[in-house]
């Protein structure tokens, strides 16, 4: 057993202080406030403070921290993307993640287990091949695999899918991970606070103080608080918050679900996605499989589950795994996500002064909160969004230069 | 050694049907009907399972699926919930996650370590040097996780059925089968449904020693017997509430989908456990627990026990524990005034003492923890949760029976999005405000007392059909004046700890505070942190506990915490039962089987069937040779291929030509009748959607074709524009009702004249040209085109006649030559003829200036969709342009596949390819690729890079590809 | 199979079971699956039968209802609805302005209306393929609970009404009427989703204890 | 939701429908700006609320107008397109 466990066994009082302290009521005025105590918006304050020495921030969650998307995805990190541009900023977020637990000092189970796509179609091999040869030209570790391979590393998985939809072959990328999600955002709230930062849980937005285009200050359930920067890292709430600043955007919000089984002994290693099957598999350090599929099919502002969501995924998990045919779905949930036309998120400057955005996250929100952190503490530390986000700048949609994702509409996670 | 009691009434074994099994290798008897829990504690066996983290031993807690002390495996399935499993002749169980058997545990030893495994130990440590985390991954991974699955365990789908009712109740209990009764004596149509094997619900064990409940479920299960419109369904949950009421009922044999008009929830309660040290002992058990055990299955769960309690129902339990001759030590109540004097004296006459004012601060284990020896009573302070150790007694026993409490079975109240209120008299979350047609009944809705149970499920039943429209009164249930049935902190602090409060999870009561000590002081933080109710039991027996904690923690009232989301599923719900038995339809052309009996390889083509390519048996024909003398054929004689699958949509009205022409980007208004034009679409960005072709075949009748896959899109979005556009348009799909065929090639002309009235010359049927007339005797509609071929004639005929019109012309082409080709060398043709496919070798983002179709778009139209968008884009430079290219002549090094990327000298990323194939007709490698516009003129060179990494010339050029055969030296 | 010129869309989902063929209406149709007596039980309990041999015609425009009766057609009264013509036909009522009707096997309405020429604007014939089942037995409602999610029981057919709605994931028409005095449901389909329905249906009716019977258990052919 | 009306088809679950998005007003393409047009194809109205929304009924082919909650899933009423006044 490591030795860093002793102290709890040999002290009588627990040793181990508050990850955050518990703030109530804001102060008059901040620097810059955050809107959003998930993954994505802690990241952000912690990179402020860290990297910019910004750390008079206000975060301000109007539920608990990681409550919304972080602490309801099912925590693949990868970087396989179809575009450079992509590719390369989630391998920027893929590398952080490596460093990431010791940097926050708490064990955030960043997994390394390989991520097979599946495909079942010419059309999907045809996707994969694209996708990999993208990555393999930006260096990150992706390469189309015969369906030998595939049973290599899982041999369980049934190649022929029950004969409804054979493996025909994947795209394999070594890089792809898990990591337990709540973990990143009590990681960052942790490392956020001890530099200054504070976090206030139930305190929601009531709305944003906008004068002459620029932002003055935010409404809130505690009262006003004057700051010359807003960041709304909001997720599936980002229409509320953008309809305050009247500031326009694409993104409309559909529900997305998933389940876990109930706990077994490991024998899934890698994770597992199929587009056409709309299926990602990955098995949790507790033994559970953790199941996701596509959204749903229409626009939903509610965390509501649905039969079909479980029937549809089950029915192909037997497909795939026809031996868990009386494993157990212990549970089911959703999350909010929010989706832009070309499967790219929106970040940076809007037309609003000091109103940033880091939204159209979808569902690929998880694999992204390191780099978007960072990157959103320069946007606002500096006021000009780096280089590696203006392919996801707002105005792309007005000037017709949506991203290269949509290429290939392919199944994301 | 048998602790099986006399006959009880209403038992539920059969004493006719005894059975042997086998656990953890020892030969265990037991009756048709028990479960695995109730005949392996009849025969004195109370080690049933380990705990997940600490590796304790456990036996029966809830005894109601209310917690996963005893999970089993049977060598086949794994994670058998034992307490509610029924056992069967001949079964070899074991428990699940041990090592060396359940009494010798190798993992035991974790137990001990445990002060130094604190809540969330695991964030903790493992991770620095970040080298070493795999390493402890793969321990934790391998302690996790509960049963072992087995691999080769078979593919069970069951059947999914739908049902529909007017009111289905959750819970066949005095309340639910009151309710069913009133519901269908006025003619509503019921389903009830119950976990339990049989109705009845506390009913059929909480007697006191007494027969009044027993004689009331008898009255109540004759009455539904007699009603008709009263479908019962035992041995059934359900799994979950979702919208407009739609509940899964989950058999053993299936699920039952169930739209319901109203919903009657009477569920009950989850007795809740008192918390104190070594409250997980085998033979501790709820007092519920023991009642189940004595009615139900005829067991005596101890000899001699004591009851801890902290209501009312302890001493019911004791009196029932008496009634079957356990020696009753003590009744410990937690209360300071204990229980009623009628109560405390009917206990007092059985001989059982009563400890006002008490409770247990810890258990007394046996050696090697299997069970309890004796236990340590002490005066309690309700209000501190601390026990006066220095006034300790101890009581020797053999068994523990809790009663603490009870919380609501409310998960499918909060799914059917429920505000539950705490009703701090009855110390229970009651529902405060329902939703719309959903009702509640009995003690999750806060009512105890039997009669007013059945008064109140009368009374949702009245709403109920109230809510259906029919006007019934409804009686008010007047609150019953009692004790209150659960305690608002059932808790006894312990320095030592082990005073469980999740026993899924192994989390104990300093869990909770030193989360708190953390920050994680809010529920659902809480939640996340210690895991509590996470675990397969999903917090039946732990969250309500749980609550009271951070409350007392935070020093606020219960209801300012708040509960966590009852999610889906009540309980675990076998993947095989939710999947089921799928539908997957598949279309199938008229010419299917004759595909099938001449060799065609077919593939799923989205939902259709096609042939890739014709390989007879016999003919050894591989599937690239039967490709290339597919495409031979077509070039140099005649084949024939399979079109059916083309979206073909009728266009009607006196606006059929303005419709088409607001549709598409080509113009339909001044077309000739007889003549077709390329139909493409684009979406409202000027993204190509599809291209097909459009005949017109009277002056307001259009004759529409879409590719296969887009058929459905297409005839959607069209119907959704007329009805937009108010325009006088009628719409119908052929897609179904016609199958087409195309014959392609030089000799596609004479193989046709010989069956058709038509005059199929090139003077007369020139090139897009479109004719009505006979084929093979049947009326058909025959269009020239050159997708494939220079000359070929695509023939449509109603679906009925496919078969017999295909079959002709295969007879008529036999002397030509003919073919059938598959959709491998249809790609293969039309890429010699140099037409691109939309979506193949176009992308999500592709417009028509990138893909070189600028003249099938006609600007100068009014308006057509997209073209706005085209509008904007057309005044920005292009990025990238399709182009056709050839790899050098007699090219024989790796071949570059689709989708490899053409990489420029700086070594960027400036295209792709999209399209690539040998043709052996011009002995050269031929494709389609993006690249940059300045690339994509006749000559240019660019590189491709493959997927070992070498870099392959090629060059663009002109389409269709023919010329390449007279420019030989190239 | 000989050759006739037309082929139930069904042919060879069916021809496994080695009917007893014979051409009605010009197509290869399967008029007995098993001996009477066989076929009679399996009527009893479920069974399923290939009637899209039978002739249709259809029509569909705003003008297509006054076409009909101007034709001597005896309309259903209100959108999705039917009605039985006095020669046995079938006139259904497709949403609002399209009509599919079919024949027995005695009888010539399709012929009559498909050789009359349109010269009304907005009618248009439509030319149909239907796959075409009869279904019946005392378990239909244990078939229809696996493959339809509305209640078909519950009073969604009677009173001449017909369904369009999901049947084992296909969309298909639905009505319930009384045929040889016995009450049976018809089902109406996309030709091509016709082998798919054919081999699922069936599937399930094997499953509950019932069988397929041919065309002549319906209609006695000479 | 899970269950809608269909105007001609009546109550049917929802997986006998396709969502077709929001109802939008098209702007003039003839008199709007390019910034107008662009916002018109690719901005949403995502905020939670009473929405017009396409729905299509696939087995009988029939659209329709559904004025529904995005917040609540509750739908108000269901008209075809042009005859909400008739409903």
């Amino acid at each position: 057993m490591p030795l860093g466990l002793l102290k709890y066994g040999l002290s009588k009082e627990h040793p181990a202080p508050r990850f955050f302290r518990d703030c109530t009521q804001p102060k008059k005025s901040y620097d810059a406030v955050i809107i959003g105590g998930g993954g994505h918006g802690l990241a952000a304050a912690y990179y402020l403070a860290k990297d910019y020495g910004i750390t008079n921030v206000a975060v301000l969650e109007k539920g608990y921290i990681g409550g919304g998307n972080t602490g309801r995805n099912t925590t693949i990190v990868r970087s396989n993307y179809l575009t450079p541009e992509g590719v390369n900023f989630y391998d920027a977020s893929v590398k952080m993640y490596e460093d990431l637990s010791e940097e926050l000092d708490l064990n955030l189970f960043y997994s390394t287990r390989g991520h097979y796509t599946l495909a079942h179609t010419e059309s999907a091999m045809r996707t994969m091949r694209w996708r990999a040869e993208v990555n393999k030209h930006v260096g990150v570790e992706s390469r189309v695999v015969a369906p030998d391979e595939i049973s290599q590393a899982c041999p369980q998985l049934d190649i022929q899918c029950s004969g409804q939809a054979p493996i025909m072959g994947a795209l394999y990328h070594a890089p792809g991970s898990v990591a337990r999600h709540d973990a990143v955002a009590w990681g960052y709230a942790k490392e956020a606070d001890r530099m200054g930062v504070e976090i206030f849980q139930m305190t929601e937005v009531t709305g944003i103080d906008v004068k002459s285009g620029k932002v003055v200050g935010v409404n809130t359930s505690k009262g006003y608080i004057e700051t010359n920067r807003v960041l709304s890292a909001v997720a599936g709430f980002t229409p509320r918050i953008t309809e305050m600043v009247d500031v326009e955007t694409p993104i409309v919000i559909h529900p997305l679900q998933a389940c876990v089984s109930e706990p077994m002994k490991p024998w899934l290693d890698t994770i597992l996605v199929s587009g056409s099957l709309h299926v990602y598999v990955s098995q949790s350090s507790r033994g559970e499989l953790v199941m996701g599929s596509s959204l749903d099919p229409y626009e939903m502002h509610s965390t509501r589950s649905s039969l079909d969501f479980v029937e549809g995924l089950t029915s192909h998990i037997v497909d795939m795994f026809p031996f868990l045919s009386n494993v157990k779905v212990v549970r089911q949930w959703a999350g909010m996500a929010d989706l832009t036309p070309d499967f790219a998120p929106v970040m940076g400057k809007t037309p609003v002064d000091g109103f940033y955005l880091d939204a159209g996250w979808g569902t690929w929100g998880f694999k992204a909160t390191p780099i978007s952190g960072k990157t959103m503490a320069e946007t606002i530390a500096r006021d000009v969004a780096p280089d590696m986000i203006q392919p996801f700048r707002l105005s792309r949609f007005e000037d017709y230069e949506l991203t290269g994702e949509k290429g290939a509409a392919s199944v994301g996670h | 050694m048998t602790s099986r009691i006399a006959k009880k009434r209403g038992e539920w074994i059969n004493r006719d049907k005894p059975l042997t099994f086998e656990y953890e290798g020892q030969q265990v008897q037991g009756y048709e009907g028990d479960t695995i829990s109730s005949a392996l504690w009849a025969n004195g066996i109370r080690v049933l399972g380990r705990s997940f983290k600490y590796h304790r031993a456990r036996g029966l807690l809830s005894f109601a699926n209310h917690d996963v002390n005893a999970l089993m495996t049977d060598g086949e399935d794994t994670n058998i919930r034992a307490d509610v499993w029924p056992v069967s002749n001949g079964m070899q169980l074991a428990a699940v996650n041990t090592e060396g058997g359940v009494l010798k545990d190798k993992n035991k030893y974790i137990d001990h370590l445990s002060p130094f495994l604190p809540v969330g130990f695991y964030y903790k440590t493992f991770y620095k040097p970040k080298r070493l985390f795999p390493f402890w991954e793969d321990k934790i991974r391998k302690a996790a996780g509960l049963g072992k699955v087995n691999f080769n365990y078979p593919r069970i789908i069951k059947p999914k059925r739908y049902a529909h009712c007017d009111v289905l109740i959750i819970g066949a209990g005095a309340a639910g089968l009151s309710a069913a009764i009133n519901a269908a004596a006025e003619g509503f149509n019921v389903i009830l449904v119950d976990e339990n094997r049989q109705a009845g619900g506390s009913l059929s064990y909480d007697h006191a020693g007494e027969q009044a409940a027993a004689d009331t479920l008898n009255t109540l299960l004759e009455a539904v017997e007699a009603e008709k419109n009263i479908r019962l369904i035992t041995d059934a949950y359900a799994g979950g509430y979702y919208g407009d009421h739609l509940v899964p009922i989950v058999e053993k044999s299936g699920i039952t989908k169930v739209r319901a008009q109203t919903v009657i929830v009477a569920a009950g309660v989850f007795e809740q456990p008192p918390v104190f040290r070594y409250n997980d002992l085998p033979g501790v058990m709820l007092g519920s627990a023991t009642q189940r055990l004595v009615h139900r299955y005829a067991v005596k769960p101890f000899d001699k026990g004591v009851v801890v309690t902290a209501n009312d129902h302890g001493y019911r339990t004791a009196l029932d524990l008496a009634s079957v001759g356990t020696e009753v030590v003590a009744v410990i109540d937690m209360r300071a005034d204990g229980a009623s004097q009628e109560l405390t004296q009917k206990v007092k006459d059985k001989g059982i003492a009563v400890h006002k004012g008490s409770c247990i601060y810890e258990a007394v284990p046996t050696k090697g923890k299997l069970g309890v020896k004796e236990v340590v009573v002490c005066p309690y302070n309700e209000t501190t949760a601390e026990a006066d150790t220095s006034r300790s007694v101890r009581l020797v026993c053999d068994g523990v029976a809790m009663s603490a409490g009870w919380a609501p079975a409310g998960a499918l109240l909060y799914q059917a999005g429920t505000k539950m209120r705490y009703d701090n008299d009855l110390e229970q979350f009651v529902p405060g405000e329902l939703p719309e047609g959903v009702f509640a009944a009995g003690k999750v809705n806060g009512v105890f007392d039997l009669k007013a149970r059945l008064q109140d499920g009368r009374r949702a039943a009245g709403e109920a059909m109230n809510y259906l429209g029919k006007a019934v009164s409804v009686d008010t249930v007047k609150p019953v004046s009692m004790a209150r049935p659960s305690h608002p902190y059932p808790i006894v602090n312990h320095p030592k700890g082990k005073n469980f409060v999740d026993f899924d999870e192994d989390i104990q009561v300093k869990d909770f505070i030193n989360a708190a000590k953390e920050g994680f002081d809010n529920i659902e933080l809480m939640k996340r942190f210690t895991t509590v109710g996470m675990g397969p039991s999903q917090g039946k027996h732990s969250n309500m506990n749980a609550i009271r904690i951070l409350a007392r923690i935070r020093q606020l009232p219960v209801e300012k915490i708040g509960t966590t989301t009852a999610r889906p599923f009540f309980h675990p719900t076998p993947i095989g039962h939710l999947g089921g038995r799928g539908f997957h339809p598949h279309r199938y052309t008229a010419m299917h089987q004759w595909h099938v009996d001449n060799g065609g390889e077919m593939m799923d083509a989205g939902i259709w069937l096609r042939p890739a390519f014709y390989a007879p048996q016999g003919s050894g024909l591989t599937a690239s040779e039967a490709v290339q003398q597919e495409t031979l054929a077509v070039r140099n004689a005649v084949g024939m291929i399979d079109g059916s699958t083309l979206g073909k949509i009728e266009v009607f009205g006196p606006d059929a030509a303005a419709f088409l022409e607001r549709f598409y980007t080509g113009k339909f208004v001044d077309q000739k009748v007889g003549g077709s034009r390329i139909a493409m679409l684009l979406d409202e960005a000027g993204v190509m959607v599809d291209d097909g072709v459009a005949v017109r075949m009277a002056d307001e009748q259009f004759y529409v074709s879409t590719n296969s896959s887009n058929a459905a899109t297409v005839y959607r979005e069209m119907q959704r524009n007329v009805q937009l556009w108010g325009m006088q348009v009628t719409l119908v799909n052929l897609t179904g009702a016609m199958a087409a065929m195309t014959v392609a090639g030089p000799e596609s002309r004479s193989v046709v004249a010989t069956l058709t009235d038509i005059d199929v010359s090139a003077e007369a049927m020139p090139d897009g040209a479109f004719r009505s007339g006979q084929v093979a005797g049947v009326d058909a509609r025959v269009m020239r085109v050159s997708f494939v071929a220079d000359l070929a004639f695509e023939i449509h005929v109603p679906y009925k006649a496919g078969l017999h019109v295909w079959k002709s012309l295969i007879e008529a082409g036999q002397s030509a030559g003919i073919r059938p080709f598959g959709t491998d060398a249809q790609r293969l043709l039309r890429l010699e003829m140099g037409h691109h496919l939309v979506s193949h070798d176009t992308d999500g983002l592709t417009n028509p200036f990138e893909a070189h179709s600028d003249s099938l778009v006609k600007m100068d139209k009014p308006f057509f969709i997209g073209k706005r968008s085209l509008q904007i884009l057309a005044k920005k430079p292009l990025g990238k342009k399709l182009t056709t290219f050839v790899l050098e002549p007699g090219f024989n090094g790796e071949l570059p596949q689709e989708c490899n990327l053409v990489i420029d000298a700086g070594n960027n990323i400036t295209g792709r390819v999209t399209s690539i194939s040998f043709s052996r007709h011009l002995n050269r490698h031929i494709g389609f690729a993006f690249v940059p516009p300045e690339q994509s003129s006749a000559g240019s060179g660019f590189q491709i890079r493959t997927d070992s990494g070498a870099m392959v010339a090629a060059t663009a050029c002109e389409a269709p590809f023919f010329h390449l055969l007279e420019s030989k030296g190239e | 199979m000989q050759d006739a010129v037309l082929m139930s869309p069904v042919a060879f989902a069916h021809a496994l079971r080695k009917p007893v063929s014979g051409e009605v209406n010009g197509m290869e149709t399967a008029l007995s699956f098993a001996a009477a007596d066989v076929e009679a039980t399996r009527n009893e309990t479920l069974s399923i039968c290939d009637v899209s041999n039978l002739n249709r015609f259809g029509v569909k425009g705003p003008q297509s209802a006054a076409w009909l009766q101007a034709a001597g057609v005896t309309l259903p009264e209100g959108t999705n609805s039917w009605t039985p013509q006095d020669n046995g036909s079938l006139v259904m009522r497709l949403g609002n302005s399209e009509f599919l009707v079919e024949d027995q096997p005695e009888n010539s309405l399709c012929q009559t209306l498909n050789d009359t020429a349109v010269e009304t604007a907005g009618v248009h014939k439509v030319i149909r393929n239907d796959a075409a089942f009869i279904v019946s037995g005392k378990l239909t409602s244990a078939l229809f609970s696996e493959v339809c999610e509305i209640d078909l029981e519950g009073g969604a057919l009677e009173d001449n009404r017909l369904v369009m709605t999901v049947i084992a994931g296909v969309s298909a028409t639905m009505l319930k009427q009384s045929l040889n005095n016995q009450p049976v449901y018809r089902i109406w389909c996309d030709g091509t989703f016709g082998p798919y329905l054919w081999k699922t249906l069936l599937g399930i009716i094997e499953e509950q204890g019932g069988g397929p019977v041919g065309f002549n258990f319906y209609y006695e052919i000479n | 939701m899970k269950l809608l009306e269909c105007p001609v088809n009546g109550v049917r679950p929802l997986s006998e429908f396709t969502y077709g998005g929001e109802y939008r007003d098209m702007p003039d393409p003839d008199t709007c700006s390019d910034k107008e047009w662009a916002a018109y194809v690719h901005y949403r109205a995502g905020a939670p609320g009473l929405k017009k929304e396409w729905w299509y009924h696939g087995p009988s082919g029939t659209w329709f107008i559904a004025e529904r909650n995005t917040l609540t899933d509750k739908v108000s009423r269901t008209y075809i397109a042009g005859q909400e006044e008739s409903k």
